[in-house]
């Protein structure tokens, strides 16, 4: 199975460590993620205004590429997905939206793009029980708390992959990995996200305020689907001063590569800062 | 003025529709949007039947050849008939009657069918608004009028 | 030629202010047949009428049009003003240009009124000159009621017709009755203990000579119209014989099995052969067949052992039985939404958040802590309470977009018998608005906040989640404009209160209509909040909507009285909307008679006088047909007519248009 | 064949099972078929049946012909496509099962006019009916006559009105309006589409109602559309496309496409074929809960 | 604080303005606190979210464009996911930071964006930033 991939400006650069690994674990459990063609960044944020036309067209323009390659699209990034999936919805059901955005375009695109998340992929293509059997080194003693933040949640009739109140699907991921997920409150609320420019203060508190949640509950390591949500809580945890209990922070795929086997050296654990590799050689996983 | 232009002026079309409904929901429902205040567009003559069960297709041949522009005819929702079923009959005559008449060249949007409840007061009104609408896009309905002014075998 | 008067009504200014009803009045005049017209201030008021019935005596009218409100407000009214004037009932017909004309086309200018207006009116003339005079039909009345539903408003309602002398069946789907005021601890705004009132009415109801209760039982099919319905009930097997059964208790204090306790909404158990509480009527225990090892596998039968007059019957089978009543009163009441819909609230998954009726239970001397306020998940006594109202109410997105009615005074009494019970907990409410409309209500709130102390907050909750064995609970005050966060030891969640699953269900059993949240439609809000427009069907308490115990019983005796009076004569009349056959033009083919919905078409002999069956022909039985015209469209020849709706007046109508 | 259906008939009328047998015959000049109504025994050579024996003859057992049913018992030489009206109007009350004696013939086809007929039955010249005929072994009847056929109909229905109703559908609003009519303008309500057409049996017709008249009476556009049409909706699920009405038609209107085409939506829609059992409603006077209404708002 | 209030106020082409940019009724929020109460940032915000509401239906803009809500605002919508009127304040906050925005108005200048920052975050970061903060 060939699905076609946006990999989005972050996963493409700074953060290239978690797409390889990410189309590696896909190779070992089944499918292949084919980069698109031709892509250009999707803005990074859905228009909130309605009438904003033009944040609707560089990701539109990403969709109508993707149409070329096939009825789905997939990304990893949170946000790509939150901005693809939205515009697309908006392409589809709102026709007035859509002429005005065909107006820019080069090909018309009327919406009927399937926008998946990876997870979704993981979940209802393959099934977590087809990922358990794939599993070479299971992430035995790992209490891990899915951070899901807010992206891939809400809003949850347009895009919501899980229940938008009390989500399982990292968690039954993170099951499938042997690992030992960790339900935390905040794992829903908000890490700050482009506040980080500006506004380091709230990051801190809201990043700081998941963390703390995560550990109270007993978590040893936090999972991340979005390179900013994980920029931000890792920045917080390096920055933290002495009562900010201190937990390694890991990209979902990282984790997912590790539980497949991949080389532990191409997963990018070095740039996670040095407490998650402490932790891992702790657990005796790499 | 010259007289042409107060012609054309005045000559906006203002589709006439026909609305055949039933006594217990669609009916209520439309009082009930009288009772709210609403607003909606007057371009809608309403008869009343007990039940959906009671339109003929008769009604409808007649209305257009008295000169409507659109018929629409609205009863209760499958399961909420004062009846319990003159509703589902009424469906099962539709279904075979808009086949026929699409078969003979007529727009079906020119008759529509729909379920108004009588709690569904904003139902009837975006239906009344959205059917005139339709209406007006589709402007007067000349199948019949023109076959109007012919007279007997023509041709 | 006809004579035909018009009224056109202005309705004080409601029909004045986009209609030119006197413009009207004067083109209506001119067409032919119209010999009188006339615009009048109020013609529903008695100087209205009166003019009216002088205007038909003195004008010699033949028929007359009311272009008023909708028909369904004052039809009755002209029609009865026609007759004592002299004219046939059915020769008064309404216009309606309230309801669909003057409300709904707000032009100033009233040109858009006043000329639909004068359509709608036209047609109604056109249509008038094709009626025939109609009489009224009489029928005889069954004097015997059902009830549906045993809780207060059924209970009032079966205990009133019954001391009017007639004869009542209750039906109630559980083994007792009672319904959710059974629940109840005390109540507002007298903090009178709800069983202490409740009880001594279900005893009553018990033993009336008058009234027969059927509980575990339920409605599975009505035929029929008013004072002629055909019953039939489902009487579940309770595997109990109630002839013989004593109510000594020895069945269920020796069963071995347990199931979580319906009545205590799984704040504890029942054993499985049980009676839903200790003050259940009947006293009589049933049997969960779901659950009991004998019935599923054969296996225990103790309490067959153990009792005493051998009531236990375990061959039981579910019996349905048909009954005649002339009437019925349905009082099938509310649920609570489930806890499991409030997402941010835990879904039902945090134990120690419970819902308000669960709180009733923890507060009842009855209840499963007998009365003292403990939290579910480790017994303990709770010193934070926060109470959350409008849980699913006034939330059109993932609730009701109404309000459930009850929930801020309940809230106020849940506080109030909070602080009687635990003297130094502190109960903090999330309320949006207080509604304490009623004798004594707003009283009692203040009461709760003044006297006893509860810290009212406005705003709304945004989420509940559990950290270190304490619930956290984080809102807003919006009158502070601060975030809040409350450390508690339980929520208490005024759930709102929604229609009983399967209502549509027994609605369309009826024959009665229901809104989107499934709670039965009155005839009338405001003037027939009891009838439906299905006759001789009438409804009491919360299936209507949200209310509470004082409103329940007012309607329960409401519709009493409604049964009373329409038992009070042995034969009615009825509207003469009939379907007729033309003897002359009938095919015989019966495809009337298969689609009648009501099997009110019979094949009828035609005999010539040596008694031989020369025919056969459709006929119309006047006393079951209801006046649908489904039969009419089915006629291919046109055949059958419907009185009132005649193929003729709807001809008119529409070659008017 | 004709032997064997002479026998039979001779038989029944001789015991007195029946009083009379609606068959077919030659007319005077043997030139065209015609039917006949045999009440004697000895007069059943004039009995025949071969390919020009297209006429339905269930029309015979209407109330249209009061005075065919007065002579008593009849016995009907039927193919199986008109049996499918002797079904209808079993179920609709108007004959009854046992008051009938059904000969069935097994039949391999009609013409579809007796002109078109130079001595040999091509496909050409037989109507659609013929080409996806589901009963020319005789489906519902007392005695079956003539070998037994093993014509299996075509899974999709192929012919002529059906080539054409395709082609109609697939037009524009104002083609269709314009197709229609053209050939209803022709309509000069001479009524013999209703007079063909077993099942038009209503004692008084929809047009010769006229209080109210729904229906104009004068051949103008308006009242022929409307005729048409409501005579259309009055045959939704009962029409067997026995094809009488069009080939009737004095001015060539092709009926055959309206009829079928609610034959196919009676068919599609409710799952319903009229004609083949007697014990099951029509469709347009019951219903199912389930029945589509995705074109209801 | 006193206002004077009047029709012109909650009318105003401006709060009409705020509502075609932004896609939302104001009058439908009914204030019920649910937004203030979950919003992640409310802490920090001059004027919390609920307060928002009420001042735009007050036809109080001046007051609002004055304090810094709308640019603390980020955006993660739990303010509209729970809001049971389905009122997004995120949405109406977004509303008044185009109406800066597109005046050209910007509340970022690049210059003062810290070189680490520039360098080291992801590039979502900073377009997203971008997009919210600069015209």
């Amino acid at each position: 199975m060939k699905i076609p991939y946006y990999p989005g400006c972050t996963l493409n650069t700074v953060a290239k460590d978690f797409d390889t690994s990410a189309k590696e674990s896909a190779r070992a459990v089944g499918f292949e993620m084919e980069d698109l063609e031709q892509w250009n960044c999707c803005g990074a944020s859905f228009p909130l205004t309605p009438d904003n036309i033009m944040g609707l067209t560089a990701p539109a323009k990403v969709l109508s590429e993707a149409k070329k390659a096939g009825d789905r699209l997939t990304t990893l990034c949170s946000v790509c997905y939150n901005v693809l999936k939205r515009t697309n919805k908006v392409l589809h059901d709102d026709k007035a939206r859509r002429k005005s955005v065909n107006e820019f375009m080069e090909d018309d695109y009327d919406g009927s793009l399937d926008v998946v998340h990876y997870l979704e992929v993981l979940r209802d293509d393959i099934g977590f029980e087809k990922l358990k059997e794939t599993v070479t080194k299971p992430l035995e003693g790992v209490k891990a708390g899915a951070y899901y933040g807010c992206m891939l949640l809400r809003p949850f009739d347009d895009i919501g992959i899980d229940n938008a109140e009390a989500p399982t699907v990292m968690e039954d991921m993170l099951k499938a990995l042997g690992a030992t997920p960790v339900d935390f409150p905040d794992k829903i609320e908000c890490c700050g996200a482009h506040l980080a420019m500006n506004n380091k203060e709230v990051v801190q508190r809201l990043s700081g305020n998941v963390i703390a949640s995560a550990a109270n509950e007993g978590a040893e390591i936090i999972v991340t689907t979005c390179p900013l949500c994980q920029y931000n809580l890792e920045g917080t945890q390096e920055s933290a001063n002495a009562d900010t209990p201190n937990v390694p922070i890991v990209y979902f795929t990282q984790l997912l590569g590790l539980a497949l086997g991949q080389d532990a050296a191409n997963l990018g654990f070095d740039n996670n800062g040095g407490a998650t590799e402490k932790f891992l050689k702790k657990k005796g996983l790499i | 003025m010259p007289e042409e232009a107060k012609i054309e002026t005045e000559g906006v079309f203002e589709p006439k529709i026909m609305a055949f409904v039933c006594n217990w929901c669609t009916y209520a429902g439309a009082d009930l949007a009288g009772t709210s205040r609403m607003e909606y567009r007057p371009n809608v003559r309403i008869i009343k039947l007990p039940c959906t069960g009671r339109i003929d297709p008769l009604f409808i041949m007649k209305a257009f050849e008295n000169g409507a522009d659109g018929v629409l005819v609205s009863g209760c929702h499958p399961g909420d008939c004062h009846y319990t079923t003159g509703n589902y009959h009424a469906r099962r005559r539709w279904t075979a009657f808009k086949d026929l008449l699409a078969f003979t060249g007529i727009d079906l949007k020119r008759v529509q069918f729909s379920w108004v409840s009588a709690s569904e007061a904003i139902k009837w009104v975006e239906l009344i608004n959205n059917v005139t609408d339709d209406m007006e896009a589709l402007g007067p309905f000349m199948k019949f009028k023109e076959m109007n002014k012919k007279g007997p075998n023509q041709g | 030629m006809p004579r035909i008067g018009v009224f056109v009504c202005q309705c004080g200014n409601n029909i004045e202010a986009t209609v030119d009803t006197q413009k009207v009045a004067d083109e209506t005049k001119k067409l032919p047949g119209v010999v009188h017209t006339e615009s009048y201030k109020f013609m529903c008021s008695s100087p209205g009428q009166d003019s009216f019935k002088k205007a038909i005596k003195d004008n010699k009218l033949d028929g007359v049009v009311v272009s008023a409100c909708s028909p369904h407000m004052h039809e009755k009214t002209f029609r009865r003003a026609a007759e004592a004037a002299g004219l046939n009932q059915f020769q008064c017909e309404i216009t309606n240009v309230r309801e669909q004309c003057s409300w709904v086309h707000h032009d100033e200018t009233r040109k858009i009124g006043t000329d639909k207006t004068m359509d709608l009116t036209r047609m109604t003339i056109q249509r008038l000159k094709k009626n025939r005079d109609l009489t009224k039909i009489t029928i005889p009345v069954t004097k015997r009621a059902l009830v549906i539903g045993g809780g207060i408003a059924g209970i009032q309602a079966a205990l009133d017709i019954a001391d009017g002398g007639q004869e009542v069946v209750i039906v109630e789907k559980e083994p007792s009755i009672g319904g959710n005021m059974a629940r109840l601890s005390e109540t507002f705004p007298t903090m009178d203990c709800s069983q202490c009132i409740l009880t001594p009415k279900m005893v009553e109801a018990e033993l009336h000579d008058k009234i027969s209760l059927y509980t575990y039982s339920e409605v599975e099919k009505v035929d029929g119209y008013i004072g002629n319905f055909s019953v039939t009930i489902k009487k579940k097997a309770k595997f109990v014989d109630e002839s013989t059964c004593t109510g000594c208790g020895e069945c269920w204090e020796k069963c071995p099995f347990k199931a979580d306790s319906e009545f205590e909404l799984g704040l504890s158990k029942r054993k499985v052969i049980y009676t839903p509480f200790p003050q259940a009527v009947p006293n009589i225990p049933v049997i969960d067949k779901t659950r009991c090892p004998k019935i599923l596998k054969d296996k225990c039968g103790l309490c067959a052992k153990v009792c005493g007059p051998q009531s236990i019957d375990f061959t039981q089978e579910d019996q349905l039985v048909t009954e005649e009543f002339g009437a019925i009163v349905v009082a099938t009441g509310y649920e609570l939404m489930p806890n499991k819909d409030f997402g941010e609230y835990g879904y039902g998954k945090i134990t120690d958040v419970i819902s308000g009726m669960q709180f009733e239970r923890l507060a009842s001397a009855s209840g499963p802590t007998g009365g003292a306020i403990r939290r579910p998940s480790d017994n303990t006594e709770p010193k934070n309470v926060v109470f959350i109202q409008c849980a699913g109410s006034r939330d059109e997105k993932r609730g009701v977009s109404y309000c459930s009615k009850i929930c801020c005074m309940y809230t106020a009494k849940h506080t109030m018998l909070y602080r009687h019970k635990v003297h130094d907990g502190q109960a903090y409410v999330f309320y949006m608005d207080i509604r304490s409309g009623g004798k004594r209500y707003e009283e009692f709130v203040r009461g709760a906040i003044e006297h006893d102390g509860a810290m009212y907050l406005r705003g709304r909750v945004s989420r509940v989640y559990e950290k270190d064995g304490k619930v956290i609970i984080q809102g807003a005050d919006t009158l502070s404009g601060s975030q809040v966060e409350i450390e508690a030891d339980m929520v208490v969640l005024a759930t709102a209160l929604v229609s009983r699953p399967g209502a549509d269900t027994v609605a369309q059993t009826l024959g009665i209509g229901y809104d989107k949240y499934k709670f039965y439609n009155e005839y009338h809000p405001k003037l027939k909040p009891v009838e439906t427009v299905t006759a001789g069907i009438f409804l009491a308490g919360t299936c209507v909507g949200p209310m509470d115990i004082p409103e329940s019983v007012s309607q329960g005796s409401a519709t009493a009285s409604k049964v009373l009076a329409l038992f009070s004569s042995d034969k009615m009349a009825r509207e003469p909307i009939t379907a007729e056959v033309n003897k002359q033009t009938c095919n015989a083919c019966w495809d009337c008679v298969t689609s009648c919905p009501y099997v009110a078409i019979e094949k009828e002999e035609i005999k010539d006088r040596k008694g031989n069956v020369v025919n056969m022909l459709a006929h119309v039985n006047d006393g079951l047909c209801q006046g649908c015209g489904v039969c009419v469209c089915a006629c291919r020849s046109k055949a059958i007519d419907l009185n009132g709706y005649t193929d003729e007046q709807v001809y008119a109508a529409i070659a008017t248009f | 064949m004709e032997n064997e259906l002479r026998e039979k008939a001779k038989e029944l009328l001789e015991s007195g099972e029946v009083a009379v047998v609606i068959g077919y015959g030659f007319n005077r000049k043997k030139t065209r078929i015609t039917p006949v109504f045999i009440t004697k025994p000895e007069e059943t050579d004039k009995l025949v049946f071969n390919e020009l024996c297209v006429n339905n003859l269930s029309i015979y057992l209407t109330r249209k012909y009061r005075d065919i049913q007065k002579i008593g018992r009849p016995a009907i030489v039927a193919k199986g496509c008109d049996i499918k009206n002797i079904v209808v109007l079993i179920t609709e009350g108007q004959t009854k099962r046992e008051d009938i004696h059904i000969l069935g013939v097994t039949c391999s086809g009609v013409v579809y006019k007796q002109e078109l007929f130079k001595g040999e039955l091509k496909p050409e010249i037989m109507p659609s009916k013929c080409h996806n005929c589901d009963v020319r072994n005789p489906h519902v009847a007392d005695t079956v006559i003539g070998e037994k056929s093993d014509f299996t109909p075509p899974e999709e229905p192929t012919g002529m009105v059906f080539d054409k109703i395709k082609e109609i559908d697939a037009m524009s609003d104002s083609a269709r309006w314009d197709f229609w009519n053209e050939h209803f303008n022709r309509c000069i309500k001479c009524y013999a589409c209703r007079q063909l057409c077993s099942l038009c049996y209503c004692e008084r017709c929809i047009t010769e109602k006229n209080m109210p008249q729904w229906i104009e009476t004068s051949a103008h556009p308006r009242g022929n559309l409307a005729w048409n049409l409501i005579r259309a909706m009055h045959l939704a699920g009962r029409c067997t496309f026995c094809g009488e009405c069009e080939r009737g038609c004095p001015v060539n209107i092709p009926l055959n496409l309206v009829n079928q085409k609610l034959v196919l939506t009676v068919k599609n829609a409710f799952g319903f074929e009229s004609g083949i059992d007697e014990n099951v409603h029509p469709p347009m006077i019951v219903f199912s809960e389930d029945d589509n209404e995705n074109f209801i708002k | 604080m006193k206002i004077k209030l009047g029709k012109e106020d909650i009318d105003s082409s401006l709060i009409q303005q705020i509502e075609r940019v932004s896609g939302e009724t104001i009058k439908r929020c009914y204030q019920c606190g649910n937004c203030s109460g979950g919003c992640p940032v409310s802490y920090a915000m001059e004027i919390p979210p609920t307060q928002v509401m009420r001042y735009l239906q007050l036809g109080m803009v001046e007051e609002l464009m004055a304090s810094n809500s709308m640019w603390v605002c980020v955006g993660c919508l739990q303010c509209f996911s729970r809001c049971p009127q389905s009122v997004s304040v995120a949405n109406t906050l977004e509303g008044l930071r185009q109406l800066v925005l597109r005046k050209g108005e910007d509340h970022d200048r690049i210059e003062d964006i810290p070189l680490p920052m520039l360098k080291n975050a992801p590039q979502m970061a900073i377009v997203c930033g971008f997009r919210k903060f600069v015209s």
